[in-house]
């Protein structure tokens, strides 16, 4: 499955860039496992995700939750709580 | 609806809005400033980033919803992004209702609902030179209880 | 605080209140513009009285009433006087703080306690030419009560 | 006592004047008292405080109930319930 990742704020500057195309292993079924995998890419996506309960998900710019299902997403972003306003 | 990086005239704003219309007995603006203390700390300016595409809907999607909640005549936000000084303007809404209660709850509404979903992050430069994402508020969590949203909408 | 026969400008007042400050996080402006309807009846134009002397003290005695309430920075009251007609401007309320919640609520209170308060009465002109005096609203009485007032600054 | 008494709204036109200064007999000590003197002053004082309910009154630019004393009162106003904003 391929998938535009995009990231926000500090977990941009963590994992160094603003946006990526992926293709994604078979098996990754929801935003968490998703994320356990791209820790594993790299130093810099472990670090963004350390503390992966504090970042954010959107699909197809929508909110999502770490179980939500990936399937069918065009765009996946990872942001940390946002601050608007 | 508007993300820009250029400044807003809140007078000129309104006017564009309700100006007019008879309809229209009550007007909230709101208008968030930046401000050269964040908890103390001094600072001497910052960076507004937002997701395009994504800000906008959520906007639009929060706005849609004030009109479902109130009977709003009219409504506008307008967020500033890109770099910005301590007085400088970053937010602005305008609710228009037939009485004050609906113009007030909403903007309120509006601004709670914005501060916890819509996808800007500020990072902030102290006095000091050193650069800081701004962290979100526990307060704007709680604020935003109050309205009653369904947890799948909260971001 | 200001009594006037002519328009007011939100965008300058809101200029002139926080202009050159950083200080300020949130602003609210509430604007009351007049209707050409009224609970069904076509309105044409009205007129506004007041008590001079004792309008100025009520809406000085109110402003400093949200000062005690509220950490306020700055706050302004416009009300204007004289001949209306729809789509006019009737009052601002203009409240700045620190965080929106205080700005938010001090506006409120001050538009509550103003409606029910301060003498102003209002006589207006129907489109079939039959001039009356406005009722007092009992929502705005019920309005009020929230805040706590005590019985003896109640008009 | 000489006093100073202000009208407003649709009680000034039904007294058919906005303000005007009387010397009240002795015996007059609250507001409620002074409006009872004030109906026997003719028929437009009748009709203005017919609903004496609904008249608000203030003594020296105060809010004030019925039950207020007017000693040392050098300006007493009437008026209906205020309608601003």
């Amino acid at each position: 499955m391929r998938v535009k990742l995009m990231y926000f704020a500090w977990v941009r500057e963590k994992i160094g860039r603003a946006e990526e195309e992926l293709e994604l292993p078979a098996g990754i079924a929801t935003v968490a496992e998703l994320i356990d995998w791209l820790k594993q890419q790299g130093p810099q996506y472990a670090e963004a995700f350390r503390r992966a309960e504090v970042v954010r998900a959107a699909i197809n710019q929508t909110h999502v939750q770490p179980s939500a299902s990936i399937a069918g997403a065009a765009e996946i972003a990872f942001f940390p709580p946002v601050t608007g306003g | 609806m508007r993300i820009d990086t250029a400044d807003f005239d809140v007078g000129a704003e309104i006017a564009r809005l309700t100006g007019g219309r008879t309809d229209v007995g009550a007007v909230v603006a709101f208008t968030g400033l930046m401000r050269a203390d964040n908890d103390g700390r001094a600072i001497a300016g910052m960076t507004l980033e937002h997701y395009p595409g994504m800000t906008e809907r959520e906007l639009a999607r929060v706005e849609a919803e004030a009109h479902r909640r109130w009977p709003l005549a009219a409504s506008l936000i307008v967020h500033r992004v890109g770099t910005l000084k301590p007085g400088d303007n970053i937010v602005l809404v305008v609710t228009a209702s037939k009485h004050r209660q609906a113009a007030f709850q909403a903007a309120e509404f509006l601004m709670d609902y914005l501060k916890t979903n819509a996808p800007f992050w500020k990072k902030e430069v102290g006095r000091d030179g050193h650069a800081a994402w701004v962290d979100a508020r526990i307060s704007d969590e709680a604020a935003l209880g109050r309205w009653q949203i369904p947890p799948d909408h909260r971001g």
